[in-house]
């Protein structure tokens, strides 16, 4: 009776010891089932989604419209990567569609009127995002008026300044050949997997070192046999993608060759890896989440709240501008609609699906590829459907609460199990 | 010896609500010095004004002898001064180590020394022996309310700074948690550091303080050396503003 | 009813008087919006400012960015500031005739322009015809695919936006011609979308999943030159731009210049500067008290009654009669032959 | 040395005795030097505008002008109304706007095209407007998608339904006399009048039982000159307003007289004063405003979360659907765009001009009138403008953002002065 | 005697981690029981399962004997459970009026009886020696610790309850308001209510409880009459989770 056995301290010891892959795998599968579902119900979404429509119309699952995906969700996408900076700080931007809208018609201008060439073009619609978001993120956190207003006078305002910018509702032609590839072409294959190659090799080295380095610490660090299976799974996905995207995918290939990753994909994945790093590995990164989950905590911790605030709309600004070339030149012309009507909704709304709130403080840049890929399988499928107007809208507002829907239950079975 | 805190005359209304009237309090280098008072008095408003959170209506803040203007927390972090305050101040969203470098993050170039904070996260928690945090990576959302505590002490304590204010920082805490920060308390001032520690607990503020000042309905009612004072008389301070010679007369400290 | 009330303005001042004895009124014009075309703004504004400036009358110009609310919130604050002729394009018959019908109750004569109101009875009526324009956008399509000589051509529609009623008429216009076609099998009717607020960047994708869908799409009906050119920026990517004919309308520099690189076939042109100023003499006749006359007339379906209307003929434009339009004065060769288009130009003739 | 006074008590003391009418003033005076500035940025901001259109165009302040006002603001302030509910909780509904067109057009199908006589269609509508907030409601409370992505999709589908109920794109012509006087016609003078001295003596009544009730429990109550300077201000506001309304406006008198305050002017009051009454006199009021500010402390007091919800949706999606039926009168007509282009952004934006928060728990349904006022004045005034198209949108914008930017000055001030 | 409130075998884990293991936990009628146990023991969250706001993963609930189901905050409500949590659940957008009655508005019809709420809260109020507050229609956004703290507490007291369970309820207040609550607990379970007080002031415990329960790691060290123990003996309890004859062997209570 008097014997006292120690009492189990798994949890802390557990934490303590370098975990080896069984442990780990069984680790993820308990924060899956706690609630820390990560991508997991974006990704489930999607795959419902994309089985439905495969179900629907085979030509889904062609590889020309696995490259045509890419083209036709990219400039939203951009766009929403660069919401995803405001969001995080409980703000919204809802001039962010005209603002590329603005950029597309200076680089318009700049081409077609004053005959620059392209880099000075782009370097202008991306000054201009520059000189947008300081603008707006001025007003919003110096003078203080909500962001809703601010950018919704932005929203009316950049409207006029497009119609100035196109004289008056004229459509701009884009010509320049470096722009319209942007949207338009496709990398050689062998470039496509020389990229691949690389970007693996950088993953698994970034991996292997962080691990080397916590162990050496004697830190708590993932095995070798989890960095190897992570490895191994982005291989074969992004390996598979390079292959489908490398066949040739010409109607007539006698007459054209069509094959290659989508010069698009190399940006956004770029602009992805710069804007994760940002986000989760630099101080100013860590700062916008402290200000968008306690502003008050942020401020008394000595962090420049309102020099965060500008930076962030200055951001999202910026990625507007680069959404609103590759727009531009996906339509090889830029008219006073560019960045107007649903991209701005289509925008936010991907950022949000993806599991970005709107209250600040939880969000990341993947979230809005994730979202934006709904967004653009939504799209996609629907052309495909052949529908009329009225039901076309009926069925894609359907698809999308099902999208969601599919993401809140996964959410909310976990929540049920415990964390919230 | 000059104080190396000192507050003259301080002022402050929230709208029609006055809440200090001329407060003055003084925080020497090398002393605990206790701020006691009755819920309300003033005390976290007097601390939050001297953190640069609340612009302050009249009077001035000296810091070693010079008077100082204290806008932002920043300015006060540049000055060396550390406060924890009493409604904590965490972000839910980040996890224990984010919370604890915030706003002063360690880099390794551009990017961040995510194992260096956290091997020094760890050290730091251990040595206020809290036992039970799962993982220095949890989110602070999912703390316990001792635990909590403990993360925003440890954030203070972890920087150089000269001065060190505590709102109640036992207030959450068990009793081998409190011993623990109250002989933290001493060290820090024992190593020349000016600490101010807020508490209800007499107990506390007898065991760890050189100085007590009381607060009474927004005025300084005393500044006194613990030796000098018994419990009661303390007590008597802080419900009625007097006790004997010491005390308010006619509103103001003699 | 077309013409009752609106004359009870004009008092004792006889229409013979000379021009200055008596102030004239103030017209004002509300134009329907600025994205579905840039005609509104470029052309329509630009003419009926020169015409109203030589005949020395007050005017205001407005645009109702194609909102109901603000359409009819314009035409309040025009007879608030004194309008005595009001000049509309109404976004759809039902707030036209809600503005009508205030104007006239105030003793403020209306004037549709290039749209009718039905049931509306304003004093004049000045337009286009709309389903004419469709109509030859179907007649190019066939003229076009001819010369390809395709056989059983799929074609595919990409209508303007489903919430204008214009866009209804141009699709009656070319169902017209094409709809015997489909059911003589001579042509394969393909993929029939609409494009909301005639966004280019939208057309862009639903053609894409068109041509997804039905890779053998040999004529593309667009309904104006911007869907048009998102059609052809589809096709270049396929490299099929030049063997599938586009359609167009409104002889946009970008249209002409896609017809003259032989991307699009056809393009429909409104001569504006006509339209514009057989409205303004309307227009400042009114304002000055006058009744004047007009050339024809047109049958309200609503209500049956004619409406005196000045109607004129859009135009088709092919490669060979792109000239036409420079001539016109409609787009300058500056604009359309800058770059490498200079050759073509000079092939096309433009002087 | 040794005289001990008595310590000031001041403030608790003072709000035990019945404070005097100047006691009172200071009060208020100190009340907005303190930073409680209810609504007078907006109000500020609204004389601002006002002023400066009366400057640049006298037919500003014409009484037709003055009358046109309600009229052309009604139906977004309605909806801005209901809006508050949902903004309330934090959560937003972006299909507001075409929920309006969807019950507009259930009005104008069941009066032009089923010959149902005016009263039935209108309950219709507002029917249609229950279930709708039922759903929308359910789905967010319920499912637990974020409100945003839910409104987003009904956005979509309502924008088809709305093309469904209208046949792909044309025109309902609205002619019953009724639903049509609703936004075109005016109160007989007479009727003005009675009105005006009814809700003055109402608002006397109410003021002086309230305080008579207050007094006789032995708790602070205003002091009569107080309530009297009140109802004095109010009498000579809404008096003057109201015999602004009964001068003759029309341009030609002889053909058509034109007098009476605006019907519209009735219906918004009404609804003004109900949903104030619910919000600030009701426990559903109370309950709304406690999950707003903090769902959690409001689940554990027991409140139901998830019925509040969904009432509030219940309730936004009502007044779209009063809003649809006033935009319905106005145009005398529906067709696909009703409720479109930029109703919904104006009708969030007049919630947030007032003062509501987007964060929830702060605002009131005065806010959104205020906030409609401006959004009207600046439609109206733009409209007297006569600017070509690219700078009405610079200019609007810019005048918006003068609006919001006194009222944030004014705020900021107040805060700096302590209050946040 | 059957507790009036009684838990058994409470399992709950907060994704991969377990918080509590096979928790028993009674209260009586009529006498004051302490839950105590060091910071992370388990204290709130087993406060939270009983109080409906974390499901349970296995274990019973019983209430007067009878297993109950315990769904929502609201279930706990009907059963005539009270509860001051930690964290307060204060609505900050609200004045204090307004959340006293919070979910349990007073009506007058249809519409509120404000003057009624008004003036029963000022009596509650008053009562708990706050003497600060400047009027009860301040939101609560602007009180200080100890006074929001008190809100609180009037809260849960103004109602008609059963069991009534106060989590680190003196935590923020000062001397005479503490006082005021540990009477104010002694009188609740001397009319009969069930109370359950949450503390890490072992002089607190003594002064008011019958009982004393410990939670160690998440699992009960022991359940004892408070005139059994002494001092040291419920620290090395906390601290340990076992005490000569008393707390776990064998990883379960004896
Ligand atoms: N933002 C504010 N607006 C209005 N009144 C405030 C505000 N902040 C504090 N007060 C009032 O100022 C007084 C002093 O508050 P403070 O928080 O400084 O008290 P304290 O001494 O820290 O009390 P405690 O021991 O309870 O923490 C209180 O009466 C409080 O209600
Ligand atoms: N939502 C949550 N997610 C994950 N872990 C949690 C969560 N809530 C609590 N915990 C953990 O559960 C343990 C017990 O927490 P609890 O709040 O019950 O402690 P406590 O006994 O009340 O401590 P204290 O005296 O500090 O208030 C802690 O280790 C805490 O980190
Ligand atoms: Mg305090
Ligand atoms: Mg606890």
């Amino acid at each position: 009776m008097n014997q006292v056995k120690e009492l189990p301290g798994e949890a802390v010891a557990a934490a303590k010891q370098s975990p080896s892959l069984g442990n780990s795998l069984r680790g993820y599968v308990e924060r899956l089932r706690g609630g820390d579902m990560g991508a997991l119900p974006a990704v489930l979404g999607l795959i419902v989604l994309c089985s439905a429509f495969a179900a629907a119309r085979p030509a889904f699952v062609t590889s020309i419209n696995f490259a045509n995906l890419f083209t036709q969700g990219a400039a939203v996408t951009l766009i929403a990567m660069g919401l995803v900076f405001v969001l995080l700080l409980g703000e919204i931007d809802l001039s962010a569609g005209f603002a590329s809208g603005v950029c597309a018609a200076v680089l318009a201008v700049a081409l077609s009127e004053m005959g620059l060439p392209w880099y000075v073009a782009v370097a202008g619609a991306i000054l201009t995002g520059v000189v947008i978001g300081v603008v707006l993120g001025t007003l919003v956190a110096k003078v203080g008026i909500p962001s809703f207003v601010v950018t919704l006078a932005a929203f009316l305002a950049f409207q006029g300044l497009v119609l100035v910018l196109v004289d008056e509702g004229t459509n701009i032609s884009i010509r320049d050949p470096v722009i319209v590839a942007v949207a338009n072409k496709n990398l050689p294959p062998w470039l496509g997997w020389a990229m691949y190659a690389g970007c693996v090799a950088v993953f698994a080295a970034v991996q292997l070192l962080r691990a080397r380095n916590r162990s050496r610490r004697g830190l708590a660090a993932e095995p070798l046999s989890l960095i190897g299976a992570r490895v191994g799974t982005l291989a074969l996905i992004a390996g598979l993608a390079v292959y489908v995207l490398n066949l040739e995918r010409s109607r007539n290939p006698a007459l054209v060759s069509l094959t290659g990753v989508p010069i698009v994909v190399p940006v956004i994945l770029a602009l992805l890896v710069l804007w994760t790093l940002v986000l989760r590995r630099t101080a100013f990164g860590r700062h916008i989440y402290a200000v968008g989950g306690n502003t008050e905590a942020a401020r008394r911790a000595g962090i420049a709240v309102d020099r965060i605030k500008i930076s962030a709309f200055v951001i999202c600004s910026c990625m507007a501008a680069v959404g609103g070339v590759v727009a531009a030149s996906r339509a090889s012309s830029v008219d006073p609609n560019t960045g107007g009507s649903s991209v701005l909704l289509y925008a936010v709304g991907a950022a949000v699906i993806g599991g970005t709130s709107l209250f600040g403080g939880k969000g990341r840049v993947l979230d809005a590829v994730l979202g934006g890929a709904v967004v653009a399988v939504i799209e996609n499928g629907m052309g495909l459907m052949g529908y009329g107007a009225s039901v076309k809208y009926l069925v894609t507002g359907s698809v999308l609460l099902l999208a969601a829907g599919v993401d809140a239950l996964a959410r909310k079975r976990a929540a049920a199990a415990g964390l919230r | 010896m000059t104080p190396l805190l000192e507050t003259r005359g301080i002022d402050k209304s929230f709208g029609p609500v006055k809440v200090l009237h001329k407060v003055e309090f003084s925080a020497y280098a090398g002393e605990v010095t206790a701020l006691v008072g009755d819920n309300g008095a003033g005390k976290s408003t007097l601390v939050k004004c001297v953190g640069g959170i609340h612009p302050i209506d009249a009077g001035a803040i000296y810091f070693d002898g010079r008077q100082v203007q204290v806008n932002s927390p920043r300015d006060a972090g540049d000055l060396g001064i550390e406060i924890v305050y009493q409604d904590l101040a965490l972000c839910d969203n980040l996890d224990i180590v984010q919370n604890m470098f915030l706003g002063r993050e360690r880099r390794n170039g551009l990017l961040l020394d995510e194992a260096g904070m956290e091997e020094l996260a760890e050290r730091t928690l251990s040595s206020l022996s809290v036992r039970t945090v799962k993982s220095i990576r949890q989110q602070v959302s999912s703390l316990s309310g001792g635990q909590r505590q403990t993360v925003a002490i440890a954030k203070a304590v972890l920087w150089n700074s000269k001065v060190v204010i505590l709102d109640e920082p036992t207030a959450a805490l068990g009793v081998a948690q409190t011993a623990q920060v109250l002989e933290l308390v001493r060290r820090l001032a024992d190593t020349g550091l000016a600490v101010v520690l807020i508490s209800h607990n007499m107990n506390d503020v007898f065991a760890v303080s050189d100085r007590i000042a009381a607060l009474y309905l927004g005025r300084t009612a005393a500044q006194v050396r613990t030796a000098d004072v018994t419990h009661a008389q303390v007590v008597e301070l802080i419900t009625s503003g007097r006790s004997g010679d010491l005390g308010l007369k006619n509103g103001v400290t003699p | 009813g077309g013409e009752s009330g609106q004359t009870s303005t004009t008092s004792s001042a006889s229409a013979q008087q000379p021009q200055q004895s008596q102030k004239p009124g103030k017209i004002g014009v509300i134009l329907p919006d600025s994205k579905s075309s840039a005609r509104w703004e470029t052309a329509d504004r630009k003419y009926l400012e020169e015409a109203f400036k030589a005949a020395g009358v007050e005017y205001d110009i407005q645009n109702a960015q194609n909102d109901k609310t603000a359409f009819q919130t314009i035409a309040d604050q025009m007879i608030t500031n004194g309008a005595t002729v009001l000049m509309i394009v109404n976004l759809d018959s039902g707030t036209g005739k809600t503005v009508i019908d205030k104007a006239r109750s105030q003793g403020v004569a209306t004037i549709d322009y290039d749209r009718l109101t039905l049931g509306g009875g304003a004093a004049y009526y000045v337009s286009f015809d709309n389903t004419k324009v469709g109509q030859l956008q179907g007649e190019g399509l066939v003229k076009c695919l001819a010369d390809k000589k395709a056989a059983k051509p799929i074609v595919a529609y990409l209508n303007g936006s489903p919430t204008d009623n214009n866009a209804t008429l141009f699709k009656n216009g070319y169902d017209g011609v094409l709809k015997p076609k489909f059911d003589s099998g001579e042509y394969v009717k393909g993929p029939d979308q609409s494009v909301p607020d005639w966004d280019n960047a939208q057309a862009g994708t639903i053609f894409e999943q068109m041509l997804t869908k039905e890779p053998k799409i040999a004529g593309v009906l667009a309904a104006n030159d911007g869907l048009g050119n998102a059609a052809i920026t589809v096709l270049k990517k396929n490299n099929l731009n030049g063997k599938v004919p586009v359609t167009g309308q409104d002889a946009t520099v970008q249209g002409l210049q896609n017809i003259l690189a032989g991307d699009q076939c056809m393009t429909v042109y409104k001569a504006v500067k006509k339209e514009a100023d057989a409205a303004a003499k309307l227009a400042v006749a009114l304002a000055k008290g006058e009744k004047p006359q007009a050339s024809g007339s047109v049958k309200d379906p609503e209500t049956g009654q004619d409406v005196p209307s000045e109607l004129l003929e859009p135009q088709a434009v092919y490669a060979d009669s792109v000239k036409d339009v420079v001539a016109d004065g409609y787009v300058t060769k500056e604009e359309l032959c800058a770059g490498d288009f200079a050759k073509k130009c000079t092939e096309a003739g433009i002087q």
